[in-house]
Protein backbone atom coordinates (compact mmCIF):
# COMPACT_ATOMS: atom_id res chain seq x y z
CA UNK A 1 0.00 0.00 0.00
CA UNK A 2 1.21 3.47 -0.64
CA UNK A 3 0.06 4.97 3.07
CA UNK A 4 2.29 5.35 5.55
CA UNK A 5 -0.30 5.49 9.02
CA UNK A 6 1.75 5.61 12.64
CA UNK A 7 0.79 6.40 16.49
CA UNK A 8 4.08 6.50 17.86
CA UNK A 9 6.47 7.69 20.95
CA UNK A 10 9.37 7.77 18.82
CA UNK A 11 10.34 11.12 17.53
CA UNK A 12 10.06 11.02 13.16
CA UNK A 13 13.09 11.60 11.14
CA UNK A 14 11.76 14.76 8.37
CA UNK A 15 14.38 13.72 5.69
CA UNK A 16 13.94 9.93 5.70
CA UNK A 17 9.97 10.65 5.59
CA UNK A 18 10.62 13.03 2.69
CA UNK A 19 12.94 10.70 0.68
CA UNK A 20 10.64 7.76 1.24
CA UNK A 21 8.13 10.52 -0.76
CA UNK A 22 10.03 11.20 -3.49
CA UNK A 23 11.89 7.88 -4.35
CA UNK A 24 11.31 6.31 -7.25
CA UNK A 25 8.13 8.06 -7.71
CA UNK A 26 8.91 10.11 -10.82
CA UNK A 27 5.09 10.32 -11.89
CA UNK A 28 4.38 12.45 -8.77
CA UNK A 29 5.86 16.29 -9.56
CA UNK A 30 4.43 17.88 -6.01
CA UNK A 31 5.12 16.73 -2.44
CA UNK A 32 3.84 19.06 0.25
CA UNK A 33 4.75 18.24 3.86
CA UNK A 34 3.03 19.84 7.28
CA UNK A 35 4.94 18.98 10.45
CA UNK A 36 3.21 19.93 13.86
CA UNK A 37 5.77 21.30 16.65
CA UNK A 38 5.27 21.93 20.23
CA UNK A 39 4.91 26.16 20.58
CA UNK A 40 6.25 27.95 23.42
CA UNK A 41 3.10 29.47 23.95
CA UNK A 42 -0.34 28.63 23.61
CA UNK A 43 -3.91 29.80 25.25
CA UNK A 44 -2.61 32.45 27.27
CA UNK A 45 0.18 30.33 28.78
CA UNK A 46 3.59 29.57 28.44
CA UNK A 47 4.18 26.06 27.67
CA UNK A 48 6.27 23.67 29.35
CA UNK A 49 5.29 20.48 28.48
CA UNK A 50 2.95 17.96 26.75
CA UNK A 51 1.65 14.81 27.52
CA UNK A 52 -0.60 13.55 24.91
CA UNK A 53 -2.95 11.03 25.01
CA UNK A 54 -5.33 8.57 22.49
CA UNK A 55 -7.22 5.97 22.36
CA UNK A 56 -5.49 3.62 21.19
CA UNK A 57 -8.19 0.98 19.66
CA UNK A 58 -8.77 4.23 17.31
CA UNK A 59 -6.29 6.32 16.46
CA UNK A 60 -4.97 4.22 13.36
CA UNK A 61 -8.82 3.76 12.28
CA UNK A 62 -9.44 7.57 12.86
CA UNK A 63 -6.44 8.66 10.38
CA UNK A 64 -6.87 5.56 7.97
CA UNK A 65 -10.43 6.81 7.50
CA UNK A 66 -9.31 10.56 6.97
CA UNK A 67 -6.62 9.13 4.46
CA UNK A 68 -8.89 7.43 2.01
CA UNK A 69 -11.97 10.29 2.32
CA UNK A 70 -8.83 12.65 0.89
CA UNK A 71 -8.18 10.02 -1.89
CA UNK A 72 -11.42 9.73 -2.69
CA UNK A 73 -11.37 13.50 -3.14
CA UNK A 74 -8.04 14.20 -5.17
CA UNK A 75 -5.60 12.33 -7.28
CA UNK A 76 -2.52 11.27 -4.61
CA UNK A 77 0.43 9.42 -4.95
CA UNK A 78 1.71 8.55 -1.18
CA UNK A 79 0.78 9.17 1.86
CA UNK A 80 1.76 9.39 5.24
CA UNK A 81 1.13 10.49 8.59
CA UNK A 82 2.94 10.12 11.74
CA UNK A 83 1.11 11.08 15.18
CA UNK A 84 3.33 11.31 18.06
CA UNK A 85 1.91 10.47 21.90
CA UNK A 86 3.17 10.60 24.84
CA UNK A 87 5.39 13.40 26.43
CA UNK A 88 6.61 16.02 24.27
CA UNK A 89 8.07 19.36 24.99
CA UNK A 90 8.92 22.47 23.20
CA UNK A 91 10.07 22.53 19.76
CA UNK A 92 9.71 18.77 19.44
CA UNK A 93 7.76 17.14 16.45
CA UNK A 94 4.13 16.16 16.90
CA UNK A 95 2.92 15.34 13.63
CA UNK A 96 3.76 14.96 9.80
CA UNK A 97 1.33 14.46 6.98
CA UNK A 98 3.07 14.57 3.86
CA UNK A 99 1.11 13.93 0.26
CA UNK A 100 2.26 13.61 -3.09
CA UNK A 101 0.65 14.26 -6.20
CA UNK A 102 1.02 15.06 -10.03
CA UNK A 103 -0.50 18.24 -9.38
CA UNK A 104 0.47 20.56 -6.90
CA UNK A 105 -2.86 21.56 -5.97
CA UNK A 106 -4.21 18.25 -5.34
CA UNK A 107 -0.84 17.94 -2.92
CA UNK A 108 -1.56 20.77 -1.25
CA UNK A 109 -5.54 20.64 -0.94
CA UNK A 110 -4.84 16.57 0.45
CA UNK A 111 -2.24 17.69 2.82
CA UNK A 112 -4.78 20.49 3.95
CA UNK A 113 -7.88 18.43 4.13
CA UNK A 114 -5.52 15.46 6.36
CA UNK A 115 -4.46 17.87 8.85
CA UNK A 116 -8.23 19.58 9.31
CA UNK A 117 -9.59 16.56 9.73
CA UNK A 118 -7.25 15.17 11.78
CA UNK A 119 -7.13 17.97 13.97
CA UNK A 120 -11.14 17.67 14.32
CA UNK A 121 -11.97 13.87 14.63
CA UNK A 122 -8.44 12.21 15.14
CA UNK A 123 -8.82 11.29 19.00
CA UNK A 124 -5.30 12.51 20.96
CA UNK A 125 -5.74 15.01 23.62
CA UNK A 126 -3.15 17.10 24.93
CA UNK A 127 -2.43 17.71 28.23
CA UNK A 128 -0.38 20.98 29.38
CA UNK A 129 2.00 22.01 31.81
CA UNK A 130 2.03 25.34 32.46
CA UNK A 131 3.77 27.71 35.57
CA UNK A 132 0.13 27.27 37.02
CA UNK A 133 -0.19 23.54 36.76
CA UNK A 134 -1.10 20.87 34.18
CA UNK A 135 -4.15 21.85 32.51
CA UNK A 136 -5.88 19.75 29.25
CA UNK A 137 -5.73 21.98 26.43
CA UNK A 138 -8.99 23.64 25.59
CA UNK A 139 -10.04 22.76 21.34
CA UNK A 140 -9.82 25.18 19.16
CA UNK A 141 -13.16 26.64 17.67
CA UNK A 142 -10.77 27.76 14.44
CA UNK A 143 -10.69 23.82 13.73
CA UNK A 144 -14.18 22.89 13.82
CA UNK A 145 -14.30 26.10 11.11
CA UNK A 146 -11.74 24.83 8.77
CA UNK A 147 -13.64 21.57 7.67
CA UNK A 148 -16.24 24.30 6.33
CA UNK A 149 -14.04 24.50 3.62
CA UNK A 150 -14.81 21.08 2.64
CA UNK A 151 -18.21 20.86 2.34
CA UNK A 152 -19.38 20.34 -0.71
CA UNK B 1 -33.59 -0.77 31.63
CA UNK B 2 -31.46 -2.12 34.87
CA UNK B 3 -28.11 -0.92 34.95
CA UNK B 4 -25.65 -3.44 36.06
CA UNK B 5 -21.99 -2.38 35.44
CA UNK B 6 -19.18 -4.65 35.14
CA UNK B 7 -15.88 -2.59 35.12
CA UNK B 8 -12.98 -3.81 33.27
CA UNK B 9 -15.07 -7.11 31.28
CA UNK B 10 -15.10 -7.93 28.30
CA UNK B 11 -18.53 -7.32 26.83
CA UNK B 12 -18.31 -9.16 23.41
CA UNK B 13 -19.97 -12.63 23.84
CA UNK B 14 -22.49 -11.08 25.68
CA UNK B 15 -25.35 -9.24 25.82
CA UNK B 16 -23.62 -6.12 26.85
CA UNK B 17 -21.86 -3.04 25.78
CA UNK B 18 -18.48 -1.78 26.66
CA UNK B 19 -18.21 2.42 27.39
CA UNK B 20 -14.78 3.95 27.35
CA UNK B 21 -13.87 7.88 28.65
CA UNK B 22 -11.04 9.79 27.26
CA UNK B 23 -9.26 12.83 28.09
CA UNK B 24 -10.96 15.75 30.09
CA UNK B 25 -14.38 13.70 30.38
CA UNK B 26 -12.50 10.47 31.93
CA UNK B 27 -11.29 12.67 34.94
CA UNK B 28 -14.76 14.78 35.45
CA UNK B 29 -16.45 11.22 35.50
CA UNK B 30 -13.55 9.57 37.47
CA UNK B 31 -14.58 6.58 35.07
CA UNK B 32 -12.57 5.19 32.37
CA UNK B 33 -14.81 2.29 31.30
CA UNK B 34 -18.18 0.31 31.87
CA UNK B 35 -19.76 -2.76 30.60
CA UNK B 36 -23.56 -2.01 30.54
CA UNK B 37 -26.44 -4.05 29.31
CA UNK B 38 -27.02 -3.53 25.53
CA UNK B 39 -29.76 -0.66 24.94
CA UNK B 40 -30.96 0.62 21.31
CA UNK B 41 -29.15 3.67 20.33
CA UNK B 42 -26.50 6.06 21.59
CA UNK B 43 -29.65 8.12 22.96
CA UNK B 44 -30.90 5.48 24.85
CA UNK B 45 -27.24 4.74 26.24
CA UNK B 46 -26.92 8.29 26.89
CA UNK B 47 -30.27 8.24 29.30
CA UNK B 48 -29.03 5.38 31.25
CA UNK B 49 -25.59 7.00 31.80
CA UNK B 50 -27.51 10.11 32.62
CA UNK B 51 -28.86 8.53 35.77
CA UNK B 52 -25.96 8.58 37.50
CA UNK B 53 -25.51 12.28 38.46
CA UNK B 54 -26.00 15.92 37.41
CA UNK B 55 -22.62 15.31 36.19
CA UNK B 56 -23.15 13.01 33.80
CA UNK B 57 -26.62 14.36 32.79
CA UNK B 58 -24.47 17.40 31.96
CA UNK B 59 -21.60 15.92 30.25
CA UNK B 60 -23.37 14.24 27.60
CA UNK B 61 -26.23 16.22 26.86
CA UNK B 62 -23.04 19.03 25.91
CA UNK B 63 -22.81 19.85 22.17
CA UNK B 64 -18.91 19.55 22.67
CA UNK B 65 -19.10 15.82 24.00
CA UNK B 66 -18.14 13.42 20.64
CA UNK B 67 -18.98 9.76 20.72
CA UNK B 68 -17.16 6.80 18.65
CA UNK B 69 -19.33 3.79 18.37
CA UNK B 70 -16.52 0.73 17.49
CA UNK B 71 -14.09 3.25 16.88
CA UNK B 72 -15.84 5.26 14.19
CA UNK B 73 -17.46 8.93 14.53
CA UNK B 74 -21.30 8.76 15.40
CA UNK B 75 -24.11 10.23 16.74
CA UNK B 76 -27.41 9.96 18.56
CA UNK B 77 -29.36 7.77 16.32
CA UNK B 78 -26.50 5.41 16.01
CA UNK B 79 -27.89 1.35 16.83
CA UNK B 80 -26.11 -0.49 18.93
CA UNK B 81 -24.80 -4.28 19.55
CA UNK B 82 -24.39 -6.68 22.00
CA UNK B 83 -20.19 -6.42 22.13
CA UNK B 84 -20.22 -2.57 20.74
CA UNK B 85 -17.30 -0.24 22.14
CA UNK B 86 -18.68 2.93 22.59
CA UNK B 87 -16.37 6.04 22.92
CA UNK B 88 -17.57 9.33 24.90
CA UNK B 89 -15.05 12.27 24.54
CA UNK B 90 -14.43 15.99 25.17
CA UNK B 91 -13.31 17.75 21.68
CA UNK B 92 -9.55 16.27 20.01
CA UNK B 93 -7.15 18.06 20.50
CA UNK B 94 -4.09 16.12 18.26
CA UNK B 95 -1.78 17.32 15.59
CA UNK C 1 15.91 38.99 7.72
CA UNK C 2 13.60 35.80 7.97
CA UNK C 3 13.62 35.13 4.19
CA UNK C 4 15.76 33.11 2.46
CA UNK C 5 15.51 33.40 -1.32
CA UNK C 6 18.17 31.80 -4.14
CA UNK C 7 17.91 31.45 -7.71
CA UNK C 8 20.77 28.67 -8.18
CA UNK C 9 22.38 25.62 -10.38
CA UNK C 10 22.58 23.56 -7.94
CA UNK C 11 20.61 20.97 -5.95
CA UNK C 12 19.05 21.63 -2.67
CA UNK C 13 18.90 19.55 1.00
CA UNK C 14 15.05 19.55 1.74
CA UNK C 15 17.12 18.43 5.36
CA UNK C 16 19.00 21.77 5.71
CA UNK C 17 15.95 23.89 4.46
CA UNK C 18 13.58 22.50 6.69
CA UNK C 19 16.08 22.60 9.95
CA UNK C 20 16.30 26.01 9.29
CA UNK C 21 13.23 26.61 9.41
CA UNK C 22 12.77 24.51 12.48
CA UNK C 23 15.90 25.04 14.17
CA UNK C 24 15.38 28.21 17.45
CA UNK C 25 11.42 28.94 15.97
CA UNK C 26 9.13 27.64 19.04
CA UNK C 27 6.70 30.20 18.60
CA UNK C 28 5.51 28.80 14.95
CA UNK C 29 3.97 25.35 15.67
CA UNK C 30 3.40 25.12 11.95
CA UNK C 31 5.66 24.06 9.18
CA UNK C 32 4.39 23.20 5.19
CA UNK C 33 6.61 22.70 2.83
CA UNK C 34 6.33 22.30 -1.17
CA UNK C 35 8.44 20.52 -3.12
CA UNK C 36 8.24 20.66 -6.92
CA UNK C 37 10.42 17.92 -9.14
CA UNK C 38 10.98 16.90 -12.58
CA UNK C 39 8.19 14.42 -13.83
CA UNK C 40 8.74 11.94 -16.13
CA UNK C 41 5.55 12.57 -18.30
CA UNK C 42 4.29 16.17 -19.60
CA UNK C 43 1.73 17.08 -21.91
CA UNK C 44 1.70 13.82 -23.58
CA UNK C 45 5.82 12.96 -24.18
CA UNK C 46 7.91 11.44 -22.25
CA UNK C 47 10.88 14.07 -20.94
CA UNK C 48 14.11 13.31 -20.69
CA UNK C 49 15.83 16.07 -19.53
CA UNK C 50 14.72 19.90 -18.61
CA UNK C 51 16.30 22.95 -18.84
CA UNK C 52 15.49 25.84 -17.39
CA UNK C 53 16.46 29.42 -18.24
CA UNK C 54 15.37 32.49 -16.79
CA UNK C 55 15.45 36.29 -16.52
CA UNK C 56 18.03 36.83 -13.96
CA UNK C 57 17.84 40.38 -13.22
CA UNK C 58 14.19 40.02 -12.54
CA UNK C 59 13.80 36.51 -11.12
CA UNK C 60 15.12 37.24 -7.36
CA UNK C 61 12.68 40.53 -7.42
CA UNK C 62 10.04 38.55 -8.57
CA UNK C 63 10.06 35.71 -5.79
CA UNK C 64 10.86 38.89 -3.03
CA UNK C 65 7.64 40.74 -3.95
CA UNK C 66 5.22 37.54 -3.97
CA UNK C 67 7.05 36.35 -0.38
CA UNK C 68 6.14 40.36 0.72
CA UNK C 69 2.31 40.01 -0.58
CA UNK C 70 2.31 36.75 1.50
CA UNK C 71 3.37 38.26 4.54
CA UNK C 72 0.83 41.64 3.97
CA UNK C 73 -1.79 38.80 3.86
CA UNK C 74 -1.19 36.65 6.97
CA UNK C 75 0.69 36.16 9.65
CA UNK C 76 3.98 34.26 8.67
CA UNK C 77 7.24 33.07 10.17
CA UNK C 78 10.49 31.98 7.99
CA UNK C 79 9.98 31.60 4.52
CA UNK C 80 12.36 29.94 1.90
CA UNK C 81 12.12 29.76 -1.42
CA UNK C 82 14.42 28.04 -3.50
CA UNK C 83 14.52 27.79 -7.59
CA UNK C 84 16.65 26.33 -9.35
CA UNK C 85 17.65 27.01 -12.98
CA UNK C 86 20.00 25.29 -15.96
CA UNK C 87 20.03 21.54 -16.58
CA UNK C 88 17.67 19.51 -14.98
CA UNK C 89 16.75 15.66 -15.59
CA UNK C 90 13.89 13.17 -14.15
CA UNK C 91 12.88 13.19 -10.31
CA UNK C 92 15.62 16.12 -9.89
CA UNK C 93 14.15 18.68 -7.28
CA UNK C 94 13.44 22.07 -9.27
CA UNK C 95 11.69 24.01 -6.22
CA UNK C 96 11.34 24.83 -2.91
CA UNK C 97 9.07 26.60 -0.63
CA UNK C 98 8.81 26.19 3.00
CA UNK C 99 6.75 28.44 5.35
CA UNK C 100 6.22 28.28 9.09
CA UNK C 101 4.00 30.02 11.44
CA UNK C 102 2.33 29.87 14.29
CA UNK C 103 -1.08 28.81 12.88
CA UNK C 104 -1.58 25.78 10.23
CA UNK C 105 -3.70 27.69 7.93
CA UNK C 106 -1.73 30.42 7.77
CA UNK C 107 1.57 28.13 6.54
CA UNK C 108 -0.77 26.10 4.00
CA UNK C 109 -1.87 29.60 2.41
CA UNK C 110 1.31 30.95 2.49
CA UNK C 111 3.02 28.51 0.98
CA UNK C 112 0.26 27.61 -1.87
CA UNK C 113 0.14 31.20 -2.46
CA UNK C 114 3.62 31.89 -3.32
CA UNK C 115 3.51 28.60 -5.29
CA UNK C 116 0.59 29.80 -7.41
CA UNK C 117 2.29 33.27 -7.78
CA UNK C 118 5.64 31.84 -8.54
CA UNK C 119 3.64 29.74 -11.05
CA UNK C 120 2.01 32.87 -13.04
CA UNK C 121 4.80 35.42 -12.42
CA UNK C 122 8.56 34.49 -11.87
CA UNK C 123 9.94 34.36 -15.17
CA UNK C 124 11.43 31.52 -15.64
CA UNK C 125 10.90 28.95 -18.89
CA UNK C 126 11.30 25.40 -19.20
CA UNK C 127 12.89 23.71 -22.10
CA UNK C 128 12.23 20.05 -22.50
CA UNK C 129 14.16 17.22 -24.41
CA UNK C 130 11.59 14.34 -25.47
CA UNK C 131 11.73 11.66 -28.05
CA UNK C 132 10.57 14.24 -30.58
CA UNK C 133 13.48 16.51 -29.39
CA UNK C 134 13.70 19.68 -27.71
CA UNK C 135 10.59 21.94 -27.32
CA UNK C 136 9.65 24.83 -24.79
CA UNK C 137 7.41 23.51 -22.01
CA UNK C 138 3.38 25.52 -22.80
CA UNK C 139 1.96 27.17 -19.75
CA UNK C 140 -0.38 25.29 -17.92
CA UNK C 141 -3.79 27.14 -17.99
CA UNK C 142 -4.44 25.80 -14.34
CA UNK C 143 -2.02 27.87 -13.43
CA UNK C 144 -3.54 31.42 -14.19
CA UNK C 145 -7.07 30.03 -12.89
CA UNK C 146 -4.82 29.38 -9.53
CA UNK C 147 -4.97 32.49 -8.96
CA UNK C 148 -8.56 33.32 -8.76
CA UNK C 149 -8.25 31.52 -5.18
CA UNK C 150 -6.71 34.61 -4.13
CA UNK C 151 -8.44 37.71 -5.36
CA UNK C 152 -10.25 39.39 -3.04
CA UNK D 1 9.30 58.29 -33.88
CA UNK D 2 12.33 56.87 -35.29
CA UNK D 3 13.39 53.77 -34.55
CA UNK D 4 17.07 53.75 -33.63
CA UNK D 5 18.78 50.26 -32.47
CA UNK D 6 21.79 50.05 -30.69
CA UNK D 7 22.19 46.52 -30.16
CA UNK D 8 24.09 45.58 -26.81
CA UNK D 9 24.25 48.86 -25.64
CA UNK D 10 23.38 50.21 -22.18
CA UNK D 11 20.45 52.87 -22.44
CA UNK D 12 21.05 54.08 -18.79
CA UNK D 13 21.82 57.69 -18.77
CA UNK D 14 20.52 58.38 -22.36
CA UNK D 15 17.71 59.47 -24.08
CA UNK D 16 16.83 55.41 -24.62
CA UNK D 17 15.32 52.38 -23.26
CA UNK D 18 16.76 48.66 -23.06
CA UNK D 19 13.75 45.85 -24.73
CA UNK D 20 14.83 42.35 -23.87
CA UNK D 21 13.22 39.12 -24.87
CA UNK D 22 13.07 36.11 -23.13
CA UNK D 23 12.19 31.93 -23.95
CA UNK D 24 10.30 31.36 -26.57
CA UNK D 25 9.37 35.05 -27.51
CA UNK D 26 13.48 35.45 -27.90
CA UNK D 27 14.02 32.59 -30.76
CA UNK D 28 10.98 33.75 -32.87
CA UNK D 29 11.77 37.36 -32.88
CA UNK D 30 15.41 35.79 -32.83
CA UNK D 31 16.24 39.02 -31.07
CA UNK D 32 17.36 39.04 -27.26
CA UNK D 33 17.81 42.59 -26.96
CA UNK D 34 17.43 46.18 -28.42
CA UNK D 35 18.19 49.84 -27.42
CA UNK D 36 15.66 52.26 -28.54
CA UNK D 37 14.66 55.65 -28.24
CA UNK D 38 12.32 56.31 -25.13
CA UNK D 39 8.74 56.48 -26.02
CA UNK D 40 6.07 57.66 -23.60
CA UNK D 41 4.20 53.95 -22.19
CA UNK D 42 4.57 50.32 -23.09
CA UNK D 43 1.99 50.58 -25.73
CA UNK D 44 3.80 53.11 -27.78
CA UNK D 45 6.71 50.60 -27.59
CA UNK D 46 4.56 48.04 -28.87
CA UNK D 47 3.68 50.02 -31.93
CA UNK D 48 7.37 51.16 -32.68
CA UNK D 49 8.34 47.30 -32.15
CA UNK D 50 5.30 45.86 -34.88
CA UNK D 51 6.56 47.84 -37.25
CA UNK D 52 9.17 45.45 -37.54
CA UNK D 53 7.28 42.62 -39.02
CA UNK D 54 4.23 40.63 -38.77
CA UNK D 55 5.79 38.09 -36.61
CA UNK D 56 6.32 41.10 -34.35
CA UNK D 57 2.96 42.58 -34.39
CA UNK D 58 1.41 39.10 -34.04
CA UNK D 59 3.68 38.17 -30.67
CA UNK D 60 3.13 41.91 -29.19
CA UNK D 61 -0.63 41.70 -29.61
CA UNK D 62 -0.96 38.35 -27.96
CA UNK D 63 -2.62 38.77 -24.83
CA UNK D 64 -0.72 35.72 -23.73
CA UNK D 65 2.95 37.71 -24.18
CA UNK D 66 4.13 39.41 -20.98
CA UNK D 67 5.47 42.47 -19.95
CA UNK D 68 7.94 43.54 -17.36
CA UNK D 69 9.24 47.60 -16.54
CA UNK D 70 12.03 47.40 -14.81
CA UNK D 71 11.87 43.87 -13.51
CA UNK D 72 8.06 43.94 -12.14
CA UNK D 73 5.11 42.70 -14.05
CA UNK D 74 3.88 45.61 -15.97
CA UNK D 75 0.98 46.20 -18.67
CA UNK D 76 0.28 48.86 -21.33
CA UNK D 77 -0.56 51.76 -19.95
CA UNK D 78 2.78 51.73 -17.46
CA UNK D 79 5.10 54.93 -18.76
CA UNK D 80 8.28 54.76 -19.10
CA UNK D 81 11.67 56.78 -18.41
CA UNK D 82 15.46 57.06 -19.76
CA UNK D 83 17.52 53.91 -18.62
CA UNK D 84 14.38 51.60 -18.49
CA UNK D 85 14.09 47.96 -19.20
CA UNK D 86 11.51 46.61 -20.44
CA UNK D 87 10.63 42.95 -21.01
CA UNK D 88 8.91 40.75 -23.12
CA UNK D 89 7.80 37.04 -22.48
CA UNK D 90 6.17 34.44 -22.57
CA UNK D 91 3.79 32.54 -20.03
CA UNK D 92 6.13 31.14 -17.67
CA UNK D 93 7.04 27.81 -16.86
CA UNK D 94 8.87 27.76 -14.14
CA UNK D 95 8.17 25.83 -10.06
Amino acid sequence: MLDTIEVQNEDFDMSALYNALRHNNTSNGAIVTFTGLVRDFNQGHNVGELFLEHYPAMTKISLTNIVAQARQRWTLGRISVIHRIGRLTQGDQIVFVGVTSAHRKDAFDGAQFIMDFLKAEAPFWKRETTEQGPRWVEANSDDSKALTKWER
Amino acid sequence: MAEKPVIGNEARGTQMINVLFFGQLREQLNTDKLSLDTVSNVKALKIVLAQRGVIWRDILASDSTLVAVNQIISNEETTLCDGDEIAFFPPVTGG
